[in-house]
């Protein structure tokens, strides 16, 4: 998914938007190239066809599905779960489960064609249309473009990856208002926000015709996309899009009852540990599956997922050492999901090495502002969405500019404007730059969308519950059970 | 002496000892008890079978006191554990015989 | 897995038995089609090579294999332990275990050959002989046939894969009658029912010759998918056949003391969302896997394993609110699971849309089941084996009749007789009457299997452990350990 | 991975090191064969291409990947967490995470260059130079050999699978001297280990040229390996490695306070019933995935690591009903880890049968240690690391010179001298013979290394926590949290 | 008033608890707990280890009532809670001084 | 007869319960509590929330013997119990009016 590319918009490409990512499917696409097929492509229109696919590809990508779906259940309501009070576990859990079902069934029905089609909208840069809607037109038999070309996945391939990752996000959002909130108004805003804002920024960042398509479409593209912004696997459609929705709606929302006066640990750290676990495992198939093959490139993405979360969970339970003078688990699994965080948009574009230095700097980042800054600001971000998943994306999101960059490493930007994908040239201080652009339109569309959503719902059929409610717990007020009768 | 025995609703703990400290009192134990009494519990619901949970988290205190001060602590406890609201709790007082502190064996109120 | 088939018996094909399932092999088909080995074939006996494995399919099918033992151990045993009370949770983990112990070694034994062979037995359309016990003739060089002409898998995995289904189906038997009955009668009628109900069942479903084989063979095949049953994970094999015989159970052994008056509310609900979860991310294996390859259909499998259980998880949480007026997390988590056991006969004929239609169909007839029949009946199947299982694997069934009309987009089913499989002549209500046909079969066959065995066993060694036992609980009076040392 | 080969030392061949490991990839050497390149190798230096790859190989190692690391953590890190008193529960989970995020560290630094290469080292044999410290010359491009002529994986895949491997083998030693050790040391304990121990031993017993390059450069291997040792996944390298390693710790860090005094029930065996299932799930990854390819020989491992693990579990629930008349779920998963353990060198070589003898005789040889041998001598081993994977870890090396025996349905060995491996000739005693040295060397070095660093640790900042501190457990003394706030 | 302390076993509670429901007793508190006595635990191996656990889980009843009804709650306890086997538990009658109803204010018998 | 209740350290416990044993006490009951006191919980820091926990964890144990015990048993708890640091516990006396075997009616010190 989501490599940037060189627009050569008509005759002089303007403004900072001509970077763009991954090097070297050139081997496999020189391979293709061979084919006189491809290199007819431009006059004749391309049609991939079953021989492109390779059943290696199908069956890794079917896997890193299953992955990512782990991470959201159990994986993140555990996560979550565990750092509740006993008496809203069960809320936290219901809360994530009830979103990945309606996430998906809203993928299902308009979500898959407004993220990645183009046709049917008037802004083809900026979300898509509805001429996929309950997937219509795809059948086993349509394909999906990878990044090499002449390589294609079944279209329900690509459909089921990415609606993991339509279901993930939204439950992120939870964790930052966690405790107090009520259950009807988070699905009608879950189905809302996906719609406004993550389907919209997808788009944005993700879509493109595909490499075998676009120097005979070259503006078929998303907006950032276009730009060159560099994002593999999600740090600004996942993380940074759900960290801020995160932190607008805790301010919307307010703190918890007893915030800062009643101690409120963690009710069962083993599931905590446990959620942040499977998020490790499952985060392979979320970084290396955005590669959408079962390649050397996923590999690498594999291996960066490995070392800098390894980084991250130590340099947490390191700064903790020296602060607190006792490490902790609940450090070190912050550490290990901020270093994913912030690896996701960089997975495929470092080297091990940036990336370890990468993992580190997030982790320590998110130390300073889940133990610092909120404390100075006073938000009630429960469980620190903001603080982990904004923060560390954005400090991903920004560093991927640096540590793309070949001469450290780095696998640099692609340029797909040819009709045979080839390397193009890194420009280090331009590609940070669009960075921080695409990092920014991220923060401000989604800041937006989430503060007139959470704001519609506050006024109108109220988001908080009521005193009560929340003294006795929400699991047995919402949902009428318990979590534990041992 | 006087055992000064409560339960009171579990979110009010930590405004109960604090006004206690407040009194100067040094110790107390707490238990998580459940509570059967006229506060009636949720129907919880499981796949259709319903259970009316007559027992509803409660949180009791036992602190033993001399008897000068038990009923300082008695009234401090009514406010201080006081909702206004069902289920809010009781107090009972029982007197105590003798108390020694097991790390030094003083007795009596010299224990607590 | 177990596609049907059309079956030219003779001249005058006769009976309701005339459909068969899945359509477009064809087009992978088409090219085996092309090397001449295939088209001579019917007079030279066909013989596959090893060329045509490919190592997708190996891929896909071993981590296919690993997610099925996965939803057994740990994820039944938790979703099935966190619903009874403390004090007999690990006689279920330990039930469960021990049972998918038993059953593999079994199936090693004599299972794989009463299942997947059809000679040296006297009914070769109900149950194999003896030829591969022990696993006599497997070794890495053999082979074993998928649904597409000249593809191939190592006969291991497909020996692997089929045994997690033999591990899972006996263990999904003992939440009918949790909490009561005896660990080593279980043991012996765990084995007792896999020889006598779960390998004929099995392979009157599933066994057929092989796509390059039937056409000079065309009577080797198990009886109901000689009848053009659809069944195409599982639906009847491994959810009815439980199902039946934990009621069937439940009935023999009686109700728990204090049912009806005690409250027995469940131990540990975050237990019970751990299985739940995991049994959905195993269960794509379970369907997806059961296409034997990494291609456009196991990935059609996936999505509808995904959305139709996405659709039953929000549709019991929906009609909870209606009539409770509180979604509870063990409603939704109970609804996943109605919507798996829904979609495993279907996965790989619906559309995702009708998917969606046949889960959410599923999970409120499971919820009147489980709420409404259960309380009118007054048996006690403590964690609704009978009212999930059963009845969301006969609506799921019956449903698959249904769903596969390629009028409503489903994939209809393939005509096998021909050398190279072709798509067949979908007639719907014939196809809903051969469903009907199976399902009656295998409840037929099961309920009067596990009634005889279930019966024998109570009146020689007995069932159900003694009151004091079961009121002190089973962990310390079974298995002399607690579960919790806290 | 790991297999033995036979080594024609010059013209006469010394010693006990002749023997040698699996068979059959001959097949598909045979198709590599038929390219003229590889015969004309010899003199014109082999050089593998981008060609070499399957994208299924790479999906199957990516996931099996994933499946390791999974078995640290949660799996691991549960199964221990659980079997300790609840004030120690974050201890044990904190010291596994933070083990695996150093070792995957320490990996990246040198551990690879010292275990995987045979350059810039005064003893080539023992272990590896830096010259791939930090990576140096990996990158997307550069591929690693399998046991098949002309079958390769992009480096990076066989880093991470081999990663994995050296992150959980410390982790498993913590189990030894669990509730009683201070972290800091044990961290730095785990990056001199692993410098001294793992990496040396790992060397030894897998480190080798590769199929294609071995017959010009027939002394570039390991020692153990040259000696002919087999040792499919791990035996001696993970296992016997850890286990010594543990009983040397436990005996120098002293009992714990309390010991065979007080009861020390397991706290939670929910969480060790979670943990040995995930344990046994990613053991596939583990086993299977020592293979390195995704075909039949892997699927030959799964299913031993299926059956193994079933007899053995099955074994020890049995010898328990005989010895207590109770069987426990504590028995019957610590069998299944007992059988695990000693299938993993086995399991590439075994016969599912045999697999399945040795599966059982393991698991009673780990219940006589845990139960009679460690009462007996009085040593505090809190988690039976030595008892089960040392073991566990000497029956199974020991026996995998009896179960590769072909004329029992084992693999034998390859002779990998020849340009194009082919089937070595079995010598039964020799090959026992030869796996006792092997174990004999394991245990010596391992032993010897454990103890100079835990004698150095114990002598300079101290390895025990004060009494007070062990008392008081070491989730609040060491880690400033506790485990369960209810 | 008299506090009325009960050990029972754990699957009675129910059954004590209507019991006394019909004498009129409006309100109770329970603990779980673990008791020692006549009764032994099981012996439990865990791996070799074996633990007599001379602990066995209970429940134990606080109720505070008037005077004049403790001996029927006494009565009605014995009845309801016993099974006629060895580890049934015991009742235990103690003088409680003062009763406050936390939310009330009231006192003595009315803060029952 | 005598409610003697007691505070102590809860790795003490089987210590105790042994020397009471010892005394010849027949049962005892054992409840976890919190106890808060002289002595200080740790303070733990979640993700930089700092919670000065003042509730250290406790056992509790409630024993009644008849009146011509009580000195000793209160005096070998106070030993046995003992580690001479802070957060030992305390022990309590209090008067019970009356005890009954719940299997048999037994009652008053026949009951113990
Ligand atoms: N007679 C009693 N003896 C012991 N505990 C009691 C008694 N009555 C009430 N309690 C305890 O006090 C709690 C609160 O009592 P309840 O009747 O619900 O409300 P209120 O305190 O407002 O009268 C109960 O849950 C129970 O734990
Ligand atoms: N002297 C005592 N003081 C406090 N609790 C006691 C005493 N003796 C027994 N108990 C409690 O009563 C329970 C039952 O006592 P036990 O001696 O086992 O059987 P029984 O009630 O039949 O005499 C014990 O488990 C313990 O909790
Ligand atoms: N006045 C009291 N009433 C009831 N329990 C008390 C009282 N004072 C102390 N305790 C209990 O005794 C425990 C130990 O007391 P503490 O003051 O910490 O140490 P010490 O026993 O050494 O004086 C406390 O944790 C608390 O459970």
């Amino acid at each position: 998914m989501n490599f940037a590319n060189k627009i050569a918009a008509g005759a002089g490409a303007a403004g900072l938007a001509l970077f763009a990512a991954l090097p070297v499917w050139a081997q496999e696409a020189a391979t293709a190239a061979a084919a006189p097929a491809a290199e007819a492509a431009p006059p004749a229109p391309f049609v991939p066809t079953a021989e492109m696919v390779d059943k290696g590809d199908v069956a890794w990508m079917l896997v890193a599905s299953a992955l990512v779906l782990l991470m959201s259940v159990p994986a993140l309501a555990l996560f979550y779960g565990g750092l509740v009070r006993a008496k809203n576990m069960l809320s936290v859990l219901m809360q994530v489960l009830t979103i990945v079902c309606v996430a998906a069934l809203v993928w299902f029905s308009w979500g898959y064609s407004m993220a990645f089609t183009s046709t049917g909208t008037p802004f083809p840069s900026l979300f898509g249309g509805l001429d996929k809607a309950f997937l219509a037109g795809v059948d086993p038999t349509t394909l999906a473009a990878t990044f090499s070309n002449g390589v294609y996945l079944p279209e329900y391939v690509f459909v089921i990856f990415q609606m993991t990752f339509a279901c993930i996000t939204p439950a992120l959002i939870v964790g930052a208002f966690a405790e107090r909130v009520k259950f009807t108004p988070l699905i009608i805003f879950t189905v809302l926000w996906l719609t406004f804002a993550y389907f919209p920024i997808a788009h944005m960042v993700w879509y493109w015709a595909g490499p075998d398509f676009l120097h005979a479409a070259p503006t078929d593209m998303g907006l950032l996309w276009g730009w060159g912004a560099l994002d593999f696997a999600g740090g600004t459609v996942v993380h940074i899009n759900a960290g801020i929705a995160g932190l607008v709606g805790c301010l919307v929302i307010g703190p918890r009852l007893g915030y800062n006066t009643e101690p409120m640990p963690p009710h069962n750290l083993v599931m905590t540990m446990i959620g942040a676990s499977l998020l490790w495992i499952g985060w392979f198939g979320f970084n290396a599956g955005s590669g959408l093959e079962a390649n050397a490139f996923g590999a690498l993405a594999f291996i960066n997922t490995f070392v800098a979360t390894a980084a991250a969970g130590a340099a947490w339970a390191i700064i903790e050492q020296i602060v607190h003078k006792k490490p902790s688990l609940l450090g070190a699994v912050s550490g290990v999901v901020a270093g994913l965080v912030a690896i996701t948009p960089a997975a495929g574009f470092a080297h091990p090495g940036t990336a370890i230095i990468l993992g580190a700097v997030a982790s320590l980042v998110c130390f300073f502002f889940v133990t610092t800054v909120k404390k100075k600001l006073k938000y009630d971000d429960s469980l620190d969405v903001f603080g982990i998943h904004a923060v560390g994306g954005i400090v991903g999101a920004i560093g991927t500019g640096f540590v793309a960059n070949p001469a450290w490493g780095g696998q640099g930007w692609i340029d797909y404007t040819a009709p045979v994908a080839k390397a193009g040239e890194f420009d280090l201080a331009g590609q940070v730059m669009t960075q921080i652009w695409a990092v920014g339109t991220t923060v401000v569309w989604t800041g937006i969308v989430s503060a007139v959503l959470f704001l519609a719902l506050k006024y109108t059929i109220g988001l908080r519950p009521s005193k009560d409610v929340e003294q006795e717990g929400l699991d047995l007020a919402e949902h009428g059970e318990r979590a534990y009768n041992m | 002496m006087k055992l000064i025995l409560a339960i009171i609703k579990p979110f009010k703990l930590d405004e109960v000892r604090e006004a206690l400290t407040g009194l100067g009192i040094a110790g107390m134990t707490v238990t998580e008890v459940k509570g059967f009494g006229r506060q009636k519990g949720q129907t919880e619901i499981y796949r259709g079978a319903e259970y009316a949970t007559n027992m509803v988290p409660k949180v009791k205190i036992e602190l033993v006191c001399d008897d000068s001060l038990a009923p300082r602590v008695v009234e401090t406890l009514q406010q201080s554990a006081g909702t206004g609201s069902i289920g809010d709790g009781k107090i009972f007082v029982l007197d105590v015989g003798q108390a020694v502190r097991i790390r030094t064996g003083e007795t009596g109120e010299a224990a607590l």
